[in-house]
């Protein structure tokens, strides 16, 4: 569904991303884990054309890189962003409705089902998306990106910041949308959800992917888990 | 003379409705390398900020060698002697290094805002610059525009800047982020190298520059110091392990 | 960088060299300089004026031009409405050796060359230069600040308002005058004129109201003046605006159904009459000039010159101004014998001429022509509509009364120092 | 009372017009972050193409045509001008529409020469609607009027309701973001512009006849308008509908109410019977001053309260 | 000896050309322009240490220049009518700087506390106030007559009355090359540094233990003096100061110089000054559109050259220092890339002429010329000339562009190389 190769990406002078391959195959969670600042979420921008990515980006067989990220989100692409990205001045319901992308008839998911997934939204569905508590804007920007019926979602450490509950949430969340169909390109830090997900991880360090495997690899190599992910 | 360099004491810093810092009561020694680290958003770089007066406090106050610079303006606060470099590279693009360093020597040497002489002709200002290129390493890098150089420079830059407003507190904001592994060692060196009896407060994800340097590791989370101690101290700590690697993992 | 302002200076040298030496000097004929806006927002007006005298130069040349033969040419000098590029333009005159200037638009201006031509004669005898007015009214120019080198050959303002007062003292339904004008040398010059003189020609008339606006296009909403004149009463409104403080008066008090005439200096501009648009049907405005082309018992030539300009020209026909100073500037000319300054100065002072109203004078005294003035009103039932450009407005004008001398000469005060 | 209802009610009507050629203004300062300089000139090609249009077609489908043009014209500009500009920082912008205000007055001279041209109010509804304290109110000024507070009460739907308005509002906070939701913004944000300055030419088709439609028509009201949005706050649709009001309304009472100066400079100690400089002040009335009274507050504004009214973030 | 020039050498090259310009230029038209000129380097150097050097744009700095020019020339009337004490002329230039300096710091405290847009409004309110203000306060500014001097007061050292144009413009020319010099001075001081700072990065040069504030504060004192300065030489040279010296008009006409000029590099607002100055005194007497093509190249250099035509030429530097050589092999894309230029430039400027004349004409006629060619403007082949060589230079532009720019950026490669080794 998604082929990486070699990619390369630059923030101004400094060589984020040094040669980075993944793949993610169609209705399959893989996690992206790292310590910060490793261009974990830089990965997802490229792919995402917010930066100018280098390299082979190939999605739905179709090469993406140096396309423009709506037209890269109009192919299916969908991403949910590290810092959430609320549209604060918008209400709950105004903030779903603009994850739909036109008028798509058969999408996947309606304003419905996201407000059974997530009663606190419905609840919710007025306020201004900018008073939510941190774990409500996460539901928003997840659901928000559903909207949108992408075929595979991009997840930017979706528990930073959530409580230990919440946190189970997410990753039922996650399991149920990979139920439906779509793939999951889960960009994480705590190992815990990740592992307990996704059919394959990889681990990037210095801009490069420096594991890949499943999850149970990544727990019985207690090199790379100290070398790049541990305190 | 108190060994405490910078004093923290219930800082608390509310944006709008949401409290980033919680009650932050730190104190840094005088003449060591102290680091804070902690996950994305959990408050660092807000402290920092706090610090060095680019946001007003909601609550607490912050004391340097002994003396209050609770939300003064930044420029009191450099003036008082604490110096800070930035996450993201904040240089002045269009300058010379050269002119970069000295733009940061010049109010410490006491040139104000004069306008009656040339900045080229004070000797003291010109040898105190070649001195610190000299220390980071950018002496062939001289006269080029520090727009142009290569970030691992640039960030050098950024470090030399503080460097030459001659403050015996630095704050150091992520000073290798976007670093390969050879550049980073650089880096490591450098920061070490100019560490002679100045206070440095560090920023920082690289855990392996933090073990690295640190003297003392405070560790932030959710805007709240959730422990503070010798690096092997904090490598043990569960909390520590909870915070940065999810609860249940063995 | 050294070589970068070497380049610099050789360029304008370089430059600067290749177009001082172009000025060149033709013998046979007179030139005459007309600095006037021709470029930047009111070049119109100008244009106006150099086709005016254009074709006032051009009717004495067909006719033999002066001193038995010599043309007359107007050289345009584009000013932009600025003072920098007037006192250029007067340089640029001085360096073609020209010894008549013309200009009226703008007292400011005129004001300038007066000045600069009275130290310029000063500081180069044997080089004079005169300054012929045909458009700038401040009367301080005739007063106050008089000087031997320039000649107006337009009424000036207290002259304008004294055939708009003694107008007004004819129609005896006026009981009630609104004062209003722009804040500023001319505007005060008008108020202070028409205070003076309705005291004492039309002493039954009341002043109600007395307002100063700021001027050139700042109000754009006259609905509160409007209002005021409408709260005092009064049935006339006496106003010197011009320009976009015209139009918007008018327009505004037009859609508010203010009833009340108004008397005006420069209201039935032509490019004011455009801007009214069909308000200009509605308005009840009279306006004062030297004459207008629906004037009766104006002059065969008089006509047949109007006819011969409009058939040339797309603009209206608006004053004659232009044409009386062009041809006393040439009967001057050809009764000094030479078109050297002095004499020809000389030679004007005094000089009649017949204007479509009657004669003529060039006051001696202060170098004011002494004219008979017409006020005439903006109507729908004239025979001949005002065109400009191409535009037909439906309206024109309509004579309401003739200000003869005896209602225009003023005293003066001015002390002329002669050469 | 009266007069001071019937200032209120004229200055409401005033401010109305200022309102609704800032509205464009604003919202395209509130969606792209750019202070357009020409706005106004906007706002006069729209009185030139109504006045083109009308004496063909008549009013009514200039008043439909003509703000379209104007708002391809605009959507033209932001493409292939002012984008490539922005790179270059806001200050580039202002420039560039600093140059383009300038470029757009000669143009029109150039083709609608240099005078006033006759464009006048629709004979349909020139007539008066209703008569108070001897002046008519001509149901073309309460068309204005109408237009006016339909065009706010549109913007202000259009801005709430609509998807295009969410995804401005969005763009706003998070432009990179609404654009990784499948919607072009740079798109959005040439027709944004292209609206903004269609709004402009909707103010020029009903303004134009009634201010008199010449080419200093931008200048003299170009000013003023950037005073209404600045002090409403730049970006706040209310603010800048307060502002215009308020600058209407305090316009229309400096007038009637005519305040003299003097208690002001007396308060200094200047005498009443001052020569020289202060006796021009000290014979200052509030009619006198009324159409500086805008920059003042503009410069007070700017000093004291850099936000605006409304606003949320600072000029 | 070589040690001087080498230092001095474009100083002295300068004072050089102004001290024998009037030997060539004779023309009392070209002198005045000249020393107008000289008037508004002063002027565009000023502006320019509020815009180039500090980052602020202002769209109201002639309000300095102008009220100096008025003091001044109150000074000049007070002096001819001996009401005033005697000041020498030539020293009446430190008096309008110091009038500018008194506005700036003034009104320079409340404006310079933010740059970017909020100074630009503030400016521009201020502007706005203070060209009402020539209306109101008549008793200074006399309205829009303005104020009428002389300069030809009080005793006469040396003979020097300043009657002559050639007085006034060595008055002019001296105190150009001192204020440029001065200003040059300043952008090597401690605080001509910091003001780049400021500009550049305002946030971290509060981290260096600078006020933005003060040093903005100082940048727009020290600019109003030297406008001030400007604005007396100019009451001096025209003798007349009027309301349109303080307006929207001046302030738009000194950016115009400095961002056409290039207002990143000192020598910038210098060529734009005399550039606009000799295009404006010379080319409105050739064409109405004058405004419209100042306008179009204000654009255009807004759009493509950020440091103005300063900016072009110094782009150029490395290769005329260190190999000069290297030009040969761009003359030939060079003079593809301009002539197709000029070709678009010359069909725009057709369609431009040919439309001004249809629409200012006066009568009938329809011939007239372009390009010294007599044409009719009614007919189409005019237009369609005009409009084939637009286009076909437009094409030729996107042509010939990478090739000029292929070539430039080979030479700089070549120079770049050189240097290495």
């Amino acid at each position: 569904m998604l082929e990486v190769r070699d990619l390369h990406a630059y923030y101004g002078k400094s060589h984020i991303l040094q040669g980075v391959d993944l793949d993610v195959k169609p209705g399959e969670i893989v996690s992206l884990l790292g310590r910060n600042g490793v261009g974990r979420s830089t990965t997802i921008k490229a792919i995402m054309g917010e930066v100018e990515p280098q390299g082979s980006i190939r999605f739905k067989d179709q090469e993406i890189a140096g396309m423009k990220s709506h037209a890269i989100a109009r192919l299916g692409l969908g991403y949910v962003p590290e810092n959430r990205d609320i549209f604060p001045t918008l209400t709950v319901r105004q903030n779903l409705l603009l994850g739909q992308k036109g008028t798509r008839n058969a999408a996947r998911w309606s304003m419905e089902d996201m407000f059974k997934l997530f009663p606190n939204l419905r609840e919710r569905a007025d306020t201004p998306g900018g008073v939510l508590s941190g774990g409500e804007q996460q539901m928003l920007t997840m659901c928000r990106t559903l909207m949108g019926d992408p075929d595979l979602v991009m997840v930017d450490e979706p528990t930073e910041g959530l409580a230990p509950q919440l946190v189970e949430k997410v990753a039922e969340l996650l399991n149920e949308i990979a139920g439906r169909g779509l793939s999951i390109l889960l960009v994480e830090q705590k190992l815990t959800i990740a592992l307990k997900i996704s059919a394959r991880v990889y681990v990037m360090g210095h801009g490069e992917i420096v594991f890949e495997g499943t999850p149970d690899d990544l727990k019985n190599n207690e090199s790379v888990r100290q070398e790049w992910l541990e305190v | 003379m108190s060994t405490t360099a910078i004093e923290l004491r219930s800082v608390h810093k509310n944006f709008g409705a949401t409290e980033i810092i919680r009650g932050v009561d730190l104190a840094i020694e005088q003449a060591k390398i102290h680091a804070i680290i902690g996950p994305n958003g959990a408050g660092k770089s807000t402290l920092f900020n706090l610090m060095t007066g680019l946001h007003p406090l909601t609550a607490g106050s912050i004391h340097l060698k002994g003396r209050e610079i609770s939300s003064q303006a930044p420029y009191d606060i450099a003036r008082a002697g604490l110096a800070r470099s930035f996450q993201v590279t904040n240089i002045f693009a269009n300058m010379s290094v050269f002119e970069n360093i000295r733009c940061g020597m010049m109010w410490d040497r006491g040139y104000k805002y004069s306008f009656w002489r040339f900045a080229g002709r004070q000797r003291d200002l010109t040898e105190n610059c070649e001195a610190i290129l000299q220390q980071t390493g950018l002496t062939s890098r001289r006269n080029v525009p520090a727009g142009l150089l290569s970030y691992s420079d640039q960030r050098a830059l950024e470090i030399a800047i503080t460097l030459a407003s001659g403050a015996d507190v630095i704050l150091l904001d992520e000073p290798t982020a976007g670093m390969s592994r050879s550049e980073t060692t650089q880096a490591v060196d450098l920061i070490r190298a100019v560490s002679d009896n100045k206070t440095l407060v560090i920023v920082e994800h690289d855990m392996g520059v933090v073990f690295d340097l640190a003297d003392t590791i405070s560790v932030l989370v959710y805007g709240e110091i959730i422990a503070s101690g010798a690096p092997e101290e904090i490598r043990g700590d569960p909390k520590v392990r909870e915070a940065y690697l999810g609860a249940e993992v063995d | 960088m050294k070589h970068v302002m070497k380049l610099l200076f050789a360029g304008v040298v370089a430059v600067v060299f290749a177009v001082s030496t172009q000025t060149a000097k033709a013998v046979d004929t007179i030139k005459i300089g007309l600095i006037e806006p021709l470029s930047g927002r009111i070049a119109a007006v100008g244009k106006d004026a150099l086709d005016a005298f254009t074709f006032a130069a051009d009717q004495i040349n067909k006719k033999g031009g002066v001193l038995g033969g010599i043309q007359l040419e107007i050289i345009g000098l584009d000013n932009a409405m600025n003072a920098e590029k007037t006192t250029e333009q007067l340089k640029k005159a001085v360096d073609q050796g020209l010894s008549y200037v013309i200009q009226g638009i703008g007292s400011n201006h005129a004001g300038n060359i007066i000045k600069f031509i009275d130290k310029h004669n000063k500081r180069n005898p044997g080089k004079e230069m005169v300054f012929l007015n045909h458009s700038a009214v401040t009367t301080a120019f005739t007063n106050e600040l008089c000087s031997f080198w320039h000649f107006r050959f337009d009424a000036n303002v207290d002259q304008k308002v004294a055939a708009l007062v003694t107008q007004i003292n004819r129609d005896s339904s006026i009981k009630k005058v609104y004062m209003l004008n722009q804040n500023y040398a001319y505007g005060k010059s008008f108020q202070s004129a028409a205070q003076r003189l309705l005291a004492e020609r039309a002493p039954n008339v009341e002043i109600v109201g007395n307002e100063l606006i700021q001027p050139f296009g700042k109000v754009q909403d006259f609905t509160p003046y409007i209002a005021k004149i409408k709260a005092s009463g009064a049935d006339t409104v006496l106003t010197g605006n011009w320009g976009p403080d015209m139009i918007r008066f008018v327009k505004g008090a037009v859609s508010s159904g203010l009833d009340t005439q108004f008397y005006t200096i420069y209201g039935g501009l032509t490019s004011s009459i455009g801007g009214y648009g069909s308000d200009a049907k509605a308005v009840n405005l009279k306006q004062v000039t030297e004459m207008h082309e629906n004037h009766d018992g104006m002059p065969d030539d008089v006509h047949e010159y109007i006819a011969g300009y409009l058939a040339k020209y797309s603009d209206t026909w608006y004053a004659d101004r232009q044409r009386w100073l062009i041809y006393m500037l040439a009967a001057a000319i050809d009764k000094a014998g030479t078109a050297a300054p002095i004499p020809v100065a000389k030679a004007l002072e005094g000089m009649t001429f017949d204007g479509p109203l009657g004669q003529v004078t060039m006051r001696a005294d202060d170098h004011q022509l002494q004219m008979p003035l017409v006020v005439s009103s903006i109507t729908e039932k004239a025979p001949k509509s005002v065109k400009y450009k191409g535009n037909d407005f439906g309206v024109a004008f309509s004579t309401d009364g003739v200000a003869d001398l005896a209602a225009t000469t003023l005293p003066t005060t001015c002390e002329m120092k002669r050469p | 009372m009266e007069v001071f209802l019937f200032s209120m009610f004229n200055g409401v009507l005033y401010g109305m017009l200022l309102f609704m050629l800032a509205s464009g203004l604003t919202l395209i300062f509130s969606l792209m972050g750019v202070l357009n300089f020409a706005h106004a000139s906007f706002f006069m090609l729209g009185a030139y193409f109504a006045y083109q249009i009308s004496k063909y077609v008549g009013f009514w489908p200039a008043l439909v045509f003509a703000p379209l043009l104007v708002g391809v014209v605009g959507a033209a500009v932001e493409r292939y001008g002012l984008r490539p500009v922005h790179r270059f920082g806001h200050v580039a912008e202002l420039l560039f529409t600093f140059g383009l205000a300038f470029v757009m007055e000669e143009v029109i001279q150039m083709i609608w020469g240099k005078v006033p041209v006759p464009y006048d109010v629709p004979a349909a509804l020139n007539f008066a609607a209703f008569t108070w304290r001897g002046l008519d109110y001509s149901a073309y000024r309460l068309f204005m009027l109408v237009v006016s507070v339909g065009i706010f009460v549109a913007l202000f739907l259009f801005i709430a309701k609509t998807r295009v308005g969410l995804m401005i509002q969005a763009a706003l906070s998070h432009p990179q973001m609404v654009q990784s939701l499948g919607h072009d913004v740079p798109t959005i944000f040439m027709w944004t512009f292209g609206f903004g300055c269609a709004l402009a030419g909707i103010a020029g088709v009903i303004g134009g006849n009634v201010l008199g439609t010449e080419p200093a028509m931008a200048i003299t009201l170009g000013p003023i308008v950037f005073v209404v949005i600045v002090i409403g706050g730049l970006g706040s649709l209310w603010g800048a509908l307060i502002a215009a009001l308020f600058i209407g309304i305090m316009d229309n009472m400096a007038i009637s109410y005519d305040i003299a100066l003097f208690p002001i400079f007396a308060m200094f100690g200047v005498e009443r019977e001052a020569e020289g400089i202060m006796r021009d002040l000290v014979d200052l009335t509030t009619g006198g001053i009324a159409p500086v009274l805008p920059y003042l507050l503009l410069v007070l504004m700017l000093i004291f309260r850099p936000r605006g009214l409304f606003g949320t973030r600072d000029v | 000896m070589a040690g001087i020039l080498q230092r001095w050498g474009v100083w002295i090259a300068a004072a050089a050309v102004i001290l024998v310009m009037p030997v060539f230029v004779t023309s009392g038209f070209y002198i005045t322009m000249l020393n107008q000129m000289g008037v508004l380097i002063i002027f565009a150097l000023a502006y320019n240490m509020l815009l180039g050097q500090g980052g602020m744009l202002s769209f109201g700095h002639a309000v300095y220049f102008g009220l100096a020019g008025y003091t001044v020339a109150h000074y000049l009337n007070g002096i001819g009518e001996e009401t005033l004490p005697y000041l020498p002329v030539s020293l009446i230039p430190i008096m309008g700087g110091a009038v500018g300096l008194f506005f700036g710091v003034l009104i320079g405290f409340v404006s310079t506390r933010r740059a970017g847009t909020t100074f630009a409004m503030i400016s521009l309110g201020f502007a706005e106030m203070v060209t009402a203000l020539t209306l109101v306060v008549v008793t200074f500014f006399n309205g829009e007559e303005g104020i009428q001097t002389d300069r030809w007061v009080g005793p006469e050292p040396l003979g020097i009355t300043f009657g002559s144009d050639v007085q006034v413009y060595y008055l002019i020319g001296a105190w150009c090359l001192i204020a440029t010099a001065a200003m040059y001075a300043l952008t090597r001081t401690p605080f001509g540094r910091m003001c780049n700072a400021v500009r550049d990065n305002p946030e971290r040069v509060q981290f260096i233990g600078y006020s933005t504030h003060r040093i903005r504060w100082l940048a727009f004192s020290l600019s109003s003096f030297f406008a001030g300065l400007a604005g007396a030489l100019h009451a001096v040279n025209v003798e007349h100061v009027g309301f349109e010296t303080v307006g929207l008009a001046q302030s738009g006409l000194v950016l115009f110089m400095v961002w056409i000029g290039g207002a990143g590099i000192f020598m910038g607002p210098i060529l734009g000054a005399i550039l606009i100055t000799l295009l404006n005194s010379n080319l409105s007497d050739f064409t109405d559109a004058w405004y419209l093509y100042l306008g179009l190249l204000f654009m255009t250099v807004v759009m493509f050259a950020r440091n103005g035509l300063a900016g072009l030429i110094v782009m150029h530097e490395p290769i005329w220092k260190i190999k000069i050589g290297l030009f040969q092999k761009m003359i030939v894309p060079y003079a593809l890339g301009i002539g197709s230029t000029l070709l678009a430039v010359a069909g725009a400027i057709g369609i431009i002429e040919l439309a001004y004349f249809m629409s200012t004409r006066t009568t009938a006629e329809t011939i007239t010329h372009l390009y010294w060619v007599e044409i009719d403007a009614a007919g189409p082949v005019p237009w369609i000339a005009s409009a084939a060589a637009l286009a076909a230079g437009f094409a030729a532009c996107t042509r010939t562009y990478p090739i000029m720019a292929a070539s430039y950026n080979g030479a700089i490669a070549e120079v770049k190389a050189l240097v290495a080794s």
